[in-house]
């Protein structure tokens, strides 16, 4: 295998970075996004990280690992990228950590950050690898107290898509929340998933939730399901309940699908359009100047701090741009300055500490806004 | 199982042995309470039926009179709903096609297809297949006996409909049949053809059973000296091959003063 | 009314199977295609009806090169096949594939289907089966009944009679022999001698994808046929006698 | 569960399944009557979800407008699947699965780009968009309105079909070709007919189904596999087999994934395995008779 | 006579001659591959084989059994997680691997056969389709053995041999892969050629006419699929060798699908033309589409509607007819066999 050393031929001063997300496939969307919000920070940084011009190479990710591996080994090899960023599917990052940490070259994802199984019984070495996202678990985690403050004694009724990012952000909500004393009301206290990505028609199980009379419901869907599980639960016997659920249900474009079935939703994001930090409200302008649609979502943001983080760590490497050396300035950024608000990595586990948001659907003027309500916590607690 | 004789062919079939189902009960087939039914139409519904080694048997009727069920039956490919069939003695009621097939009942088909992509020559083969170690005839042997022999290498898929009819039947020669049914081996041939037919049928070693479907009642004097007339699934008359076609019952029902086609409930 | 002239056919990547064919019909009559197994005559009337398409020479029906048509064109032009074997729908009823097939427009020659149900019985009562549940003999009724329905002008009819009961096969004769009087041209292959001369008006004798010529006695027919078969025996085809 | 519940549910599981029966009516005339292999379809109900999609505005007219253009853009893709096709006649199913994937992939790729990755949902008039009480239960209209527009398709369907010349023509199409010009039919005709037709249902299915379970990137691929259940379950051609079978998987979808929630993913698989070994194994090249 | 016949039934073009081409072929490709100074090339060829070789294991099913199957990803997926299990409890000599996958995909290939070969056509493709999401939906629900719907990584290098070092360079791989995929199609082209090929034919292409001349048209055809789940078994260990993780995508019906249109393109009944495919596939997702990112949906389907038009029959028939346009050059077309039955008739 070949250790990628230096960038691009001849000019010490550019430097390749490889942007990996999904462009095709059911992903798409979030894909697209990513690829603006780095794009955006490009274009408002003349082009350049670190002062040194930047040569972005995009690949897609596709559906998953079978598309997206043979792309990141071209970028890794053919390429010869100094960091790869992006990278929308949790399994995608699982399998191509393996390749960049072989390679030595640092992974800096910007939105799925899975549970890495060990390898070989031994714990991963994530020394490079990064995130500017957050684990799946989270928002669960951040909004359990709230919910449990809200529903006092009632119960809590919880649905998801039966797959490993529904595990993961079920889980965080269901384990806190019961850590916390509530109680959930699926009938064995156990979170009811539904086939995915087959279930579109989510009537019957709205229905056969409202016999439980809960207090609230707990739900995470994203993209297509998100749609449609927002406009029936609307027509469903559950219409009345509060409804909470981890931000990506209402974030972005499906929020624009969804119309007014989805207000008064509330959610937990570790971002909101409508955050007062003069970062955001510098990052919201300009991504309404660079005319993209609709306001700009998690995915976007968390793309645009990869590339600040790179900014900031290329600034800090003297001399030639290796993979060691960029990692080892990624390692020193320090505090990001976010539309999110402050954050920083986490000194081991190499994701963000960050405050997570309490946001509710209301009309912003004349769109539907995943409008700000409060701070929830800090996360990851150290 | 399997007994090769060496093929006499010269020999002229047996002298009949009459109805024999003792003979038939040892060594040959026996079928009992056979019927068959498609919804309200019973296509098939017969006491009992025996076939015994030597036998040249035919079988006419109308169409529609359930002629090619009743060899559908014997030969495996159709399940009777109801009824027994014993062949040398063992219940074989249950046993498919391919088994039957293995045991020694050959078939024609009435609509021969065989099969298109291969040649005639791997067309008998394969109907030989099992006797490959040990054949009494070869392939090429098989098709010389059919008149196919100019055509062994062509494809059975081009050869004209008669041409089929003939490979069909060297098909299930090369299978050692000991019974050998053939639905309408001579429709579709012409004069000098049906002569070769009938030649063939008489070359036959005389230890096997013929039962023959047939229209042509030039073939059916020809070879067989037993007639059984269907009619509607049922056994309309049966007896010896002249007494038969003397009858002016069957004369009416089918050889042609009208009215054979009565319509089924 | 149709003329063949030096009419080759081949099927796709094979050696010629008609040879030079010549071959003219009168309007209209009874005529009929013998000739041994192989010898060509479903591929001449698969020609005729635009299914296969010459290699080289013409045809002309009514004085219109009608040479290399489309079944299509052909069938609308009134020209009908009773092919052989089975060439019906398997999924389709007795009763739709009457309902499927319409008389050529512009002919009022029409066999109304309770006709052809009187000439066929045994099909007036499986209306309602499917083309691949019936008997051996009435999937040949069926397919003659379709061509008939379809008011035609000139039958080509390929071994009309085989697998049919003797009283049935009679019938059928006898219909042939009835269709001149309805303006009807036929032509029909058929392997028997004897009925062909019973029933046509001319016998052409096809062999080895030539035509020997043609008579209208079994028994000239038949010595053509033998005369043919003593000629060609393994290793000489060239003397084809033509009359 | 209670009782009421399950009846709701089971009503539920009808109107889903006849929201089914109109996404699989192109490929019932297609692939079950026509025979062709149509691996487009579900790209031709994308399509006719994504006009639906970005012509609606609430009102009435712009919904039968909306209607209109998807019914024919996908009569117009149907008529350039069956130009594609018309070369591959007589040269089975597999080739035509390879052109027709080869195209909804195309097809697919160039909607995205044209109507971006979002899921996109019509906006229906307003009278649209509500509920009302179904045996004390709240149901949504549009998928009431659904439910009527599905019963006259299949209506028409059966009738056209079963019951018309010309759906005789296009199963005796599927038989036997050269028999059907040998009546003076050019099968040709029938084939471009049956692919417009198709591709017309289709792109209705799409402006119908879309206002419902939305359209984004990847409602090609489940429609299509739906659509391919039910006609295949259904017996191929036969419009009350499919309308039965859509039903059946509306209420296996339904009622049966909250009944046994743990067997949920495997549920659909396991209904169309059971239905399809039940039948009877059919041997094709029939030769016996 | 016999002699004469049995000179007939065997193929008439030098055998010798057309599997030297071919092996020389192959051997040719994987060296120039191998040869060349790009790891990247090294690795991503090398992942296209066990792909190429579930292929020739559909292509067995498909053209020789004339069973159009997506379900012998089932197979795969036992071989593959098979081999994930034993590498990750530290048994990792790829012998072992290969011999248990072969096994397992043989004996599950075994069992589903005893149901599907009962059936033809459409619906045999379906059920082949419900064993292909049973497949991967089984492989996301058991977390136990698969991981989950993320799958598997970081799973260990084989060794060849129990003593030697794990296998890790690319170049390494690469060889390994190809000798395992190459040995495997030969050894089921070896097994499918003369009279097994000629009673899988007569078996496919008219059963009931098969089944009277006694033959055992089911018991052919579960052999057949059965060992093309051992061959798919050994794909998917070679799945594990080549990428060293696996989720259950890998083993669905999207891959499912692409095996079965590689085996179009292929030409069904040519095991060697379906590995081609697969690979010719491969490198238009893999390597030509990382070119334009977001279309490689559109690349792949125009290389399958490209491929319908400019290869029917596939690339099989494509170099018949080359080879028949290079003979029919200087000499006169060889006579027909239809020539002499038109003229005699006897
Ligand atoms: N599809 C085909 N491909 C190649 N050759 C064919 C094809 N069909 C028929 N032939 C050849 O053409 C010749 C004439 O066949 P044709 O079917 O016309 O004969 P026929 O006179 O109708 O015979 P029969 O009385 O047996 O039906 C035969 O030698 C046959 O081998
Ligand atoms: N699968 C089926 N379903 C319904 N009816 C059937 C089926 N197969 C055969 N029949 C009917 O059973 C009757 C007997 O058919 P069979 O083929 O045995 O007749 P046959 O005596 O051979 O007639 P032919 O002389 O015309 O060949 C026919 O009337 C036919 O319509
Ligand atoms: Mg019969
Ligand atoms: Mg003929």
């Amino acid at each position: 295998a070949g250790v990628a050393c230096g960038s691009g031929a001849g000019d010490p001063d550019r430097v390749r970075i490889g942007l990996l997300v999904s462009l095709s496939g059911i992903y798409t969307s979030v894909g697209e996004d990513m690829r603006r919000g780095f794009q955006l920070y490009l274009d408002t940084h003349d082009g350049r990280l670190g002062g040194r011009d930047i040569d972005l190479v995009v690949a897609d990710e596709g559906d998953g690992p079978a598309t997206a591996v043979p792309a990141a080994q071209k970028l890794l090899e053919r390429d010869r990228v100094v960091a790869l960023t992006g990278l929308v599917g949790g399994a995608t990052v699982d399998k191509v950590q393996t390749l960049t940490h072989e390679r030595r070259i640092p992974l800096l994802g910007a939105n799925a950050r899975p549970e890495f199984a060990p390898v070989a019984g031994k714990p991963r070495d994530l020394s490079y690898t990064w995130h500017t996202s957050y684990n799946s678990d989270e928002p669960g985690i951040a909004i359990a107290a709230h919910i449990k403050t809200e529903v006092g004694d009632g119960t809590v009724y919880a649905i998801g898509p039966d797959y490993q990012g529904g595990w993961d952000e079920l889980r965080g909500f269901t384990d806190t929340f019961t850590t916390l004393g509530g109680k959930l009301a699926n009938p064995d206290g156990k979170t009811v998933f539904t086939p995915f990505p087959a279930t579109e028609n989510f009537l019957p199980y709205l229905n056969k939730a409202a016999e439980t009379r809960p207090a609230a419901v707990y739900t995470f869907y994203a993209g297509g399901p998100a749609v449609a599980f927002v406009k029936q639960y609307r027509q469903s016997a559950l219409k009345d309940v509060p409804l909470y659920a981890a931000g990506f249900l209402t974030e972005g474009s499906v929020l624009d699908a969804q119309g007014t079935a989805a207000t008064g939703i509330r959610n937990v994001l570790n971002y909101s359009p409508t955050l007062p930090h003069a970062a955001n409200q510098q990052f919201v302008a300009a991504w309404s100047a660079a005319g993209y649609p609709g306001q700009p979502t998690t995915f976007a943001m968390a793309s645009y701090d990869a590339a600040a983080v790179l900014d900031r760590a290329l600034a800090a490497v003297d001399g030639p741009v290796t993979g060691e050396t960029l990692n080892t300035a990624i390692g020193q950024v320090g505090r990001i300055d976010s539309p999110r608000g402050d954050w920083q990595f986490h000194p081991t586990e190499h994701r963000p500490v960050q405050r997570w948001y309490l946001r509710e659907v209301r009309p912003d003027g004349p769109v539907l806004s995943n409008v700000l309500l409060q701070d929830l916590t800090t996360l990851p607690t150290t | 199982m399997r007994i090769v004789h060496r093929v006499e062919p010269d020999q002229p079939p047996s002298p009949r042995s009459g109805r024999d189902p003792d003979h038939a009960h040892g060594n040959g087939m026996v079928a009992s309470g056979l019927r068959h039914a498609y919804g309200p139409l019973t296509v098939l519904d017969l006491d009992t039926f025996t076939i015994a080694p030597g036998d040249r048997h035919a079988v006419i009727g109308p169409n529609g009179a359930g002629k090619s069920t009743l060899l559908g039956v014997l030969a495996g490919t159709i399940r009777a709903q109801t009824g027994q069939l014993t062949y040398n003695g063992h219940t074989v009621t249950r046993h498919g096609a391919e088994w039957r097939a293995r045991a020694g009942i050959g078939r024609t088909f009435q609509h021969p297809t065989l099969w298109p992509d291969l040649t005639c020559l791997d067309c008998v083969r394969i109907g030989g297949w099992h006797h490959r170690r040990n054949p009494d005839r070869t392939p090429m042997e098989v098709l010389h006996l059919v008149g196919l022999a100019d055509h062994a290498h062509q494809r059975a898929g081009s050869l004209s409909h008669g041409h089929r009819r003939m490979l069909d039947l060297a098909v299930a020669i090369a299978g050692q049949p000991r019974i050998l049914l053939l639905d309408e081996p001579a429709a579709g041939l012409t004069d000098t053809e049906t002569g070769h037919l009938i030649d063939t049928i008489h070359r036959m070693p005389s230890w096997i059973a013929v039962v023959l479907v047939e229209h042509h009642m030039d073939v059916v004097a020809a070879v067989a000296d037993w007639i059984t007339v269907l009619h509607q699934g049922r056994r309309h008359t049966d007896g010896p091959a002249d007494t038969v076609r003397a009858d002016p019952g069957v004369a009416a029902l089918y050889l042609g003063t009208g009215g054979g086609h009565a319509a089924h409930p | 009314m149709l003329h063949i002239r030096d009419l080759t056919v081949a099927y796709p990547h094979g050696a010629p199977v008609l040879h030079d064919l010549t071959l003219d019909l009168r309007h209209p009559g009874v005529h009929a295609l013998v000739g041994p197994n192989g010898a060509g005559k479903t591929t001449l009337l698969h020609t005729l009806a635009g299914h296969l398409h010459p290699r080289a020479g013409t045809i002309h029906l009514d004085g219109e090169d009608v040479t290399g048509w489309h079944p299509t064109t052909a069938a609308r032009a009134a020209v009908a096949l009773a092919p052989q074997g089975r060439r019906l729908w398997p999924s389709l009823t007795v009763a739709e594939h009457f309902a499927a097939t319409q008389p050529t427009a512009g002919r009022d020659e029409a066999w109304t289907v309770e006709e052809l149900l009187t000439m066929f019985p045994p099909l007036a009562a499986r209306m309602g089966h499917r083309a691949h549940q019936l008997s051996g003999g009435e999937q040949q009724m069926l397919t003659i009944a379709r061509a008939l329905r379809t008011a035609p002008r000139l039958l080509l009819a390929d071994e009309p009679t085989e697998g049919l009961a003797p009283t049935v096969a009679d019938q059928i004769t006898t219909v042939l022999q009835g269709l001149p009087a309805r303006g009807v041209t036929v032509l029909a292959a058929l392997p028997h001698t004897d009925v062909a001369a019973t029933i046509a008006d001319t016998i052409h004798v096809l062999a080895a994808g030539k035509l020997l010529g043609h008579t209208h006695t079994s028994t000239a027919a038949s010595h053509l046929l033998r005369r043919h078969l003593t000629l060609t025996d393994p290793g000489d085809e060239t003397a084809t006698p033509h009359q | 569960m209670h009782v009421d519940t399950l009846v709701i549910t089971a009503v539920d599981g009808v109107a889903y399944g006849l929201l089914l029966a109109i996404a699989a009516a192109g490929l019932t005339v297609a692939f079950g009557a026509g025979g062709v292999l149509n691996l487009a379809h579900g790209v031709l109900i994308a399509a006719g979800g994504y006009i639906a999609a970005t012509t609606t505005a609430g009102t009435w007219a712009s919904l039968a407008a909306a209607t209109v253009l998807a019914t024919v853009a996908g009569a117009a893709g149907g008529a350039v699947l069956a130009a594609a096709t018309a070369g591959l006649r007589g040269r089975g199913h597999l080739d035509q699965a390879l052109l027709t994937f080869g195209i909804a992939m195309i097809g697919g790729n160039l909607l995205t780009t044209i109507f971006g990755s979002d899921v996109l949902r019509p906006r229906m008039p307003a009278a649209l968009e509500g509920t009302v009480m179904v045996v004390g239960y709240r149901y949504p209209i549009d998928r009431l309105a659904v439910l009527a527009v599905a019963v006259l398709v299949a209506a028409v369907g059966y009738v056209v079909l079963h019951r018309s010349r010309a759906g005789r023509l296009i199963r005796a199409t599927v038989d036997d070709r050269a028999m059907v010009a040998g009546i003076g039919v050019n099968p040709r005709t029938v084939d471009a007919a049956v692919l417009v037709t198709s591709g017309a249902l289709a792109g209705l299915a799409g402006a119908l189904a879309t206002p419902i379970l939305g359209v984004g990137p990847g409602t090609a691929d489940t429609t299509l596999l739906l659509s391919l259940i039910i006609v295949v379950c259904g017996g191929f051609g036969s419009v009350p087999g499919a309308v039965t079978a859509a039903i059946g998987v509306g209420v296996v979808q339904t009622v049966g994934v909250v009944t046994v929630p743990t067997a949920a993913p495997y549920l659909l698989i396991a209904a169309m395995t059971v239905t399809l070994v039940a039948r009877r194994p059919t041997v094709p090249n029939g030769a016996a008779s | 006579m016999s002699a004469f016949t049995q000179a007939f039934a065997a193929d008439r073009t030098p055998p010798l001659l057309k599997w030297g081409a071919t092996i020389a072929l192959a051997a040719g490709a994987v060296t120039a591959v191998a040869m060349s100074p790009a790891s990247y090339l090294h690795t991503t060829v090398a992942r296209m084989l066990p792909l190429a070789l579930l292929a020739v294991s559909v292509a067995v099913v498909t053209g020789h059994a004339g069973l159009p199957t997506l379900g012998q990803v089932a197979p795969y997926a036992v071989g593959a997680y098979l081999t994930a299990r034993l590498a990750l409890t530290g048994i990792d000599t790829a012998a072992v691997h290969l011999l248990c996958a072969a096994v397992g995909g043989a004996v599950v290939a075994g069992l589903i056969g005893t149901v599907l070969v009962r059936y033809r056509g459409t619906v045999f493709l379906m059920l082949s389709l419900a064993v292909a999401e049973l497949t991967a939906i089984t492989a996301g629900q058991w977390r136990a053995v698969s991981g989950g719907t993320d799958g598997l990584a970081g799973i260990p290098a084989p060794r060849l041999l129990p003593g030697l070092p794990p296998l890790h360079g690319d170049r390494m791989v690469l060889l390994y892969a190809a000798t395992i995929t190459a040995a495997a199609t030969f050894v089921a082209v070896w097994l499918l050629r003369g009279d097994r090929r000629m009673l899988l034919t007569a078996a496919r292409t008219n059963e009931d006419r098969a089944r009277a001349s006694g033959h055992l048209v089911y018991t052919y055809l579960w052999m057949v699929h059965t060992a093309a789940g051992g061959l798919a078994g050994i794909a998917g260990a070679l799945l594990i060798h080549t990428h060293r993780w696996i989720t259950p995508a890998d083993v669905g019906f999207g891959v499912a699908a692409l095996a079965l249109l590689a085996v179009v393109i292929g030409g069904a009944r040519s095991l060697i033309g379906a590995a081609v495919g697969a690979v010719i596939v491969l490198i238009v997702r893999d390597i030509v589409a990382v070119e334009v990112p977001g279309h490689a949906p559109l690349l792949l389907g125009t290389l399958f509607v490209i491929g319908v038009y400019l290869l029917p029959g596939g690339l099989t028939a494509l170099t018949t007819r080359l080879r028949r346009r290079l003979s029919e050059g200087p000499h006169s077309a060889p006579p027909a066999p239809a020539n002499a039955s038109v003229r005699r008739t006897s």
